[in-house]
């Protein structure tokens, strides 16, 4: 490796389309959350530069350490590295499909877990009970999620054959979208309950619960360490509807019109998650357990059934 | 270059920790309608939190008392510089119409330094509105101290 | 049955202890021996099915060298209040409790004992409930030889609060809550999520409002204070405490007075239900509903402001009537407010219904059986919602209600869904009797003027607030002000039967279980702990502050 | 599950029917209701320091101090609670309400209102008689009825020893 392939790396990873890009759009698309959320709820809602200044701000607080916070300094990191990973994963492929390695999707679903385990760490070790509830919690959640996004995963994979992300790309290019199938469209259904629980939107917020735990595993963060979470946060609500789209709902070419067509799936992803996430109650955790454990996995297991069956 | 950076982001995103201080609710009803559609100050990047440790600034209401002092200040303690608190009604004020009541200490200034004093019983939404805009400087001050003398 | 028939009955109860005193209107006052009590409470209970109110203590000793303890009781059914009066000699001050036969007397006896000194045998829980945590014994601020504005030095009077069981951890619940906007502080012992006990320690917001009432305010400044009870019902407990006063006073307010308070307390129910709505759907995380609900809200503000000069503390109300009549052009800006406000609350309420997480999130959370709502003397929607029928607009009607038609909604769910329900019917039944209400509205004047009012007469008076029956007991005095004035909330009740509720929920079910209760701390308060601070707590002095608030400036 | 999800879909859509009601203020003013009571004022011009508002405040936000300088009637809005009993006490209608609700400061002293006015000392002992203003008053509204009106400056101990001695001033004080 020389110099220049070095610094195309780095500049990969922190700029583009790594942290910095991911970060600007994912912060940028909180706000068309919370401006969407507000329409719903007839007001006006934030400035568009709204995102921005929270994080510029939270930089700017002072931030108070527990003691012994190794874990709890660690997990903020240990989530905004995750993301960053994942981001720079799925748009690298994209732009290039060429350079994929064989079992990154596998790396990229591990990736995408990073930060709500960042997330059990950090409210661990916060020593506040409402930290450890909320860590508790979120343990019981990604169990629970995680189960269904793996299933949904393992349709896409039984469906191509390879655990390729450009594989998946180049069979959707040859067959036509994976959603248009039957066991495809259960598995984007299941992606769909999974990455909003994987997002912490309502009604699976539960581990944050504002009005029952008071933010959770955040409870205790303040300043650097919360804006990095939120960051996290932001970089996933991007790189989380992107990876659907990829997965299920068609190739992507290097023509324009292909690339406007996946910019407005994009964007009905995520305009779906924002409403469903503006007209839901809080579910309970036992709930929101026996809805993942229960329907959400046995039509998982159904779609893999069909796929495995070929449909 | 920072400073001025990290200023315009401050006063473009306040969260906001609602603290009762002994109030009637009156206060703590009207703070609720100030976020919601008619008054809408989501529009000013103000946002109601639900810690301490999030807060920017702490909007008390109530008289102060005396069992709640002590949480109070733990409450101050446990918000991260900088910050801002806000007295939000007669109560918090001046100490209301209970200000020499026994079981009140009679105002928040007694209790904390207050940066800025919205008085009303309760102040209506629009003058929560005006005073949290006046803390953050963007609309003046409009009241003065009124002194007459017979001549 | 008549006033004269109850205390033909009383009298004649076994051992005739009840020795009757006075009977005026609907009220009736009974002597009791100390030594009595417990077997009068219980005679009242099971023979007249009587619903315990609350207990007054008062200190008479100026009057005839005792310490008196009231205990008020309602006869639903034949809308009387009976009072038992005990007089204590103020060297032995202890009065035997009634928790076993009413649970709820549990808070009224060890208000009693923190506020006038009478302590209660046998009580299960006598830890201090009301006063302050630094608040030196034996200091008993409502006696007459302390002065309100008195501040007793501090002096660390540790509240034990309990210890959770073995194996449960703890999970506080305020002073400071975001479901809560009030300060209280609820310990619940958790295993995992499940809530296996709690421990209580409000009084949070206990500002000396009654002692204010009985000694510096005069009669006719105590409805400006008293609608700074609750800044949501204020102008019930305004009109509570000027029912009372009139009651003890014979004052016969004119007609449309009547009605403009029944007007002005619908339109307060309006509002309080749609924002108990709203905060109802904010505990469990839906708010756009919230956000909603306070919008169709929003104008019943606007228009009490147009009414009575402010949004919520209105300050109209005076013994003997109104200051202000209504604009002349009321009814025609009232109708299309609240018929709009119907429609609205209507769609959204089609909504709710087929809304599926939110039932899923209210229904079985927060159960109170209809046995354990009467044991506790539940009032308003949180015993409606539990099948007990008690309404004080239909039980002890005042004001015009006795003149308008009206529905006492009742649901027999027991659970936070039936309360809701509760609260959603009522919102129309208030909507239809403000139609009623303001097409009946008479001519005339608003106020009848008084003259002196005598002293030592009590009166003792109703009112059907949105959280359930608000009661004063007013003890007129000799120098233009109250001798005795007690508030009664009906938080103060229903507040009690928060580990009622909260057996086998989990911590999800906590905001929820506990706001369904619609919890008015202001009220309930008129007047030890879990460091959520990580690391070392300090406490500040005043100098200290001082000193930091000016290296800020 | 499905179902439910429509359903909100379709909660969503009721919501979006009232549209958007945010009002423009801060950045357009907001006009108060005619009946509204805002800030107290005092016209100085009217007030005679009877001390009539103070006795009625509920808050007693309203103190009256006779000092070398006069009486000083001290108002402390910081607390008012806008119940309009002063306004409804004051005899010569010198408290205003106004409709003022922006009263936000970063300093009590701005909610603070002081009226000085001038004393009558009573010219046999020194003692304090009234205001300037209220004994004027009186002179101007009995004036043309009672003559002279020599006891106006004199308190009320050395009114009835003048009267005393005095019967003619003896009639006129009864009257």
């Amino acid at each position: 490796m020389n110099w220049s392939q070095l610094f195309l790396s780095v500049f990969y990873t922190l700029i583009f389309p790594g942290f910095l890009f991911t970060a600007v759009i994912g912060l940028w698309i909180t706000w068309v959350d919370r401006k969407i959320t507000a329409v719903i709820q007839s007001r006006i809602g934030p400035p568009w530069y709204q995102p921005f200044a929270d994080i510029g701000k939270l930089f700017g607080k002072k931030m108070l350490l527990p003691r012994d916070a190794t874990g709890f300094v660690f997990a903020p990191i240990l989530a905004v590295t995750g993301s960053t990973l994942a981001a720079v994963i799925v748009f690298h492929t994209l732009m290039n499909p060429t350079i994929g390695f064989v079992g990154d999707l596998i790396v990229l679903v591990y990736l995408l877990a990073l930060p709500a385990i960042a997330l059990i760490i950090g409210g661990a070790s916060s020593r506040s009970p409402f930290g450890a509830i909320g860590a508790g919690r979120e343990m019981s959640m990604v169990l629970a999620y995680e189960a269904g996004f793996l299933l949904s995963v393992v349709v896409v994979l039984i469906k191509v054959g390879s655990v390729r992300f450009t594989d998946i790309i180049a069979y959707q290019e040859l067959h036509g979208p994976i959603a248009l199938s039957v066991s495809g469209f259960i598995a984007l259904l299941v992606a769909l309950f999974c990455i909003q629980a994987k997002l912490g939107y309502l009604p699976f917020d539960i581990s944050e619960a504002e009005t029952e735990l008071i933010g959770g595993p955040l409870a205790e963060y303040s300043g650097v360490g919360l804006a990095l979470f939120k960051i996290a946060r932001a970089m996933l609500s991007l790189v989380m509807p992107v990876f659907i789209v990829v997965l299920f709902m068609g190739a992507i070419q290097p023509t324009f019109v292909s690339f406007l067509g996946f910019l407005l799936k994009l964007l009905v992803v995520i305009i779906l998650q924002i409403v469903v996430k503006a007209t839901h109650a809080r579910l309970r955790l036992d709930q929101a357990l026996s809805l993942f454990w229960g329907q959400v996995a046995v039509v998982g297991a159904v779609g893999v059934v069909f796929a495995v069956l070929g449909w | 270059m920072t400073n001025t950076l990290f200023n315009w982001c401050f006063k473009k995103s306040i969260w906001v920790y609602h603290v009762n201080a002994g109030s009637c609710n009156g206060c703590d009803i009207e703070i609720l309608d100030v976020l919601t559609p008619y008054y809408d100050v989501e529009r000013f990047g103000i946002r109601l939190v639900h810690t301490p440790r999030h807060a920017d600034a702490l909007l008390v209401t109530g008289p102060v008392t005396r069992q709640v002092r002590e949480r109070l200040l733990r409450l101050y303690e446990a918000t991260h510089d900088p910050k801002l608190v806000i007295a939000v009604g007669s109560c918090a004020t001046c100490g209301g119409i209970w200000h020499d009541s026994y079981a009140t200490l009679g105002g928040l200034s007694t209790v904390l330094p207050v940066n800025i004093y919205i008085p009303g019983c309760p102040p209506r939404p629009e003058a929560i509105l005006y005073g949290v805009a006046e803390a953050l400087g963007l609309v003046p001050k409009k009241v003065t101290e009124q002194v007459f003398v017979e001549a | 049955m008549t006033v004269l028939t109850i205390a033909d009955q009383l009298s004649k109860a076994p051992g005739e202890k009840i020795c009757i005193e006075r009977m005026d209107g609907d009220t009736l006052v009974a002597n009791v021996k100390g030594v009595d009590l417990v077997d009068a409470v219980r005679y009242l209970r099971d023979q007249m099915s009587a619903r315990f109110m609350y207990s007054v203590g008062e200190d008479a000793r100026q009057q005839n060298g005792c310490f008196d303890v009231n205990q008020v009781f309602s006869l639903d059914h034949d809308k009387t209040f009976v009072v038992l009066r005990t007089d204590l000699d103020p060297a032995d001050a202890n009065i035997p409790s009634s928790t076993s036969l009413f649970p709820a007397a549990n808070w009224h006896e060890r208000e009693v004992r923190d506020l006038i000194g009478i302590r209660p045998l046998g009580h299960p829980d006598p830890r201090r409930l009301v006063l302050p945590d630094d608040f030196p014994e034996d200091v008993y601020p409502l006696r007459h030889d302390f002065h309100y504005d008195e501040h007793p030095p501090i002096e660390v009077h540790k509240v034990e609060l309990k210890t959770p069981p073995r194996g449960a951890s703890l999970f506080p619940i305020g002073p400071f809550y975001p479901t809560l906007e009030e300060p209280v502080f609820i310990n619940l012992f958790v295993e995992g999520e499940h809530i296996v006990g709690m421990d209580y320690r409000g009084f949070y917001a206990h500002r000396g409002i009654e002692k204010l009432g009985d000694s510096k305010l005069t009669y006719q400044q105590v409805p400006q204070i008293a609608e700074r009870i609750c800044g949501i019902c204020g102008f019930v407990h305004s009109t509570t405490y000027c029912q009372a006063v009139e009651k003890a006073a014979g004052i016969e307010i004119p007609e449309r007075a009547r009605y403009i308070r029944t007007i002005l307390l619908e339109l307060e129910r309006v509002h309080s239900h749609l924002l108990w709505l709203g905060l109802a759907c904010h505990f469990i995380g839906f708010d756009t509903l919230f956000m909603q609900s306070w919008r169709i809200r929003e104008p019943v503000m606007w228009l009490t402001e147009y009414i009575t000069g402010n949004r919520k503390t209105y300050g109209i109300n005076r013994i003997g009537g109104l200051t202000r009549d209504l604009p002349a052009d009321a009814k025609e800006r009232i109708f299309p407010v609240i018929d709009r406000i119907e429609q609205q609350v209507m769609q959204v309420v089609d909504a709710i219904l087929q809304d599926g997480s939110l039932a899923a999130r209210l229904q079985g959370s927060g159960i109170l059986t209809l046995e354990d709502a009467r044991d506790y003397c539940v009032i308003g929607p949180t015993a409606r919602g539990s099948g007990l029928d008690i309404d004080a607009r239909r039980d002890h009607p005042f004001a015009a209600y006795a003149d308008l038609d009206f529905e006492v909604c009742v649901e027999n769910g027991c659970d936070s869904w039936a309360r809701t329900m509760v609260r959603i019917r009522e919102l129309s039944e208030a909507i239809k009797l403000l139609h009623q209400a303001l097409d009946k509205l008479p001519q005339g004047e608003i106020a009848t003027s008084i003259d002196s009012i005598a002293p030592h007469n009590a009166g003792i008076s109703a009112v059907e607030a949105p959280r359930g029956e608000v009661s004063h007991y007013v003890m007129t005095g000799t120098d233009q002000r109250p001798l005795r004035w007690r508030v009664r909330a009906p938080s103060y009740n229903n507040l009690q039967i928060i580990p009622v509720l909260l057996r086998g929920m989990t911590i999800a079910d906590a905001p929820i279980s506990i706001g369904s209760l619609d919890p008015c701390f202001s009220c309930t308060e008129r007047m030890g702990v879990i460091d959520k601070v990580t690391g070392a707590v300090r406490i500040y002095t005043r100098d200290e502050l001082l000193r930091m608030s000016q290296q800020k400036g | 599950m499905f179902k439910h999800t429509i359903s909100e879909l379709k909660e969503a859509l009721v919501c979006l029917e009232a549209g958007q009601v945010t009002l423009k203020y801060p950045f357009a003013p907001h006009a108060t209701d005619v009946n509204f009571r805002g800030k107290v004022d005092v016209d100085f011009a009217c007030c005679i320091g009877c001390g009539a508002c103070a006795n009625a405040c509920p808050a007693t936000l309203i103190s009256v101090n006779d000092g070398d300088d006069g009486r000083t009637l001290f108002f402390e809005l910081g607390r008012c609670t806008f119940c309009a009993a002063c306004h409804d006490a004051c005899p010569q209608k010198a408290i205003v309400l106004t409709s003022q609700f922006e009263t936000a400061t970063s300093n009590i002293a701005d909610l603070q209102i002081r009226l000085i006015l001038k004393l009558v000392h009573c010219r046999e002992c020194g003692q304090v008689v009234n205001t300037q203003r209220a004994v004027d008053l009186v002179r101007e509204q009995l004036g043309q009825d009672f003559g002279g009106l020599a006891w106006l400056d004199l308190c009320p101990d050395c009114r009835r020893k003048m009267a005393l001695q005095d019967p003619d001033l003896m009639l006129e004080v009864v009257a």
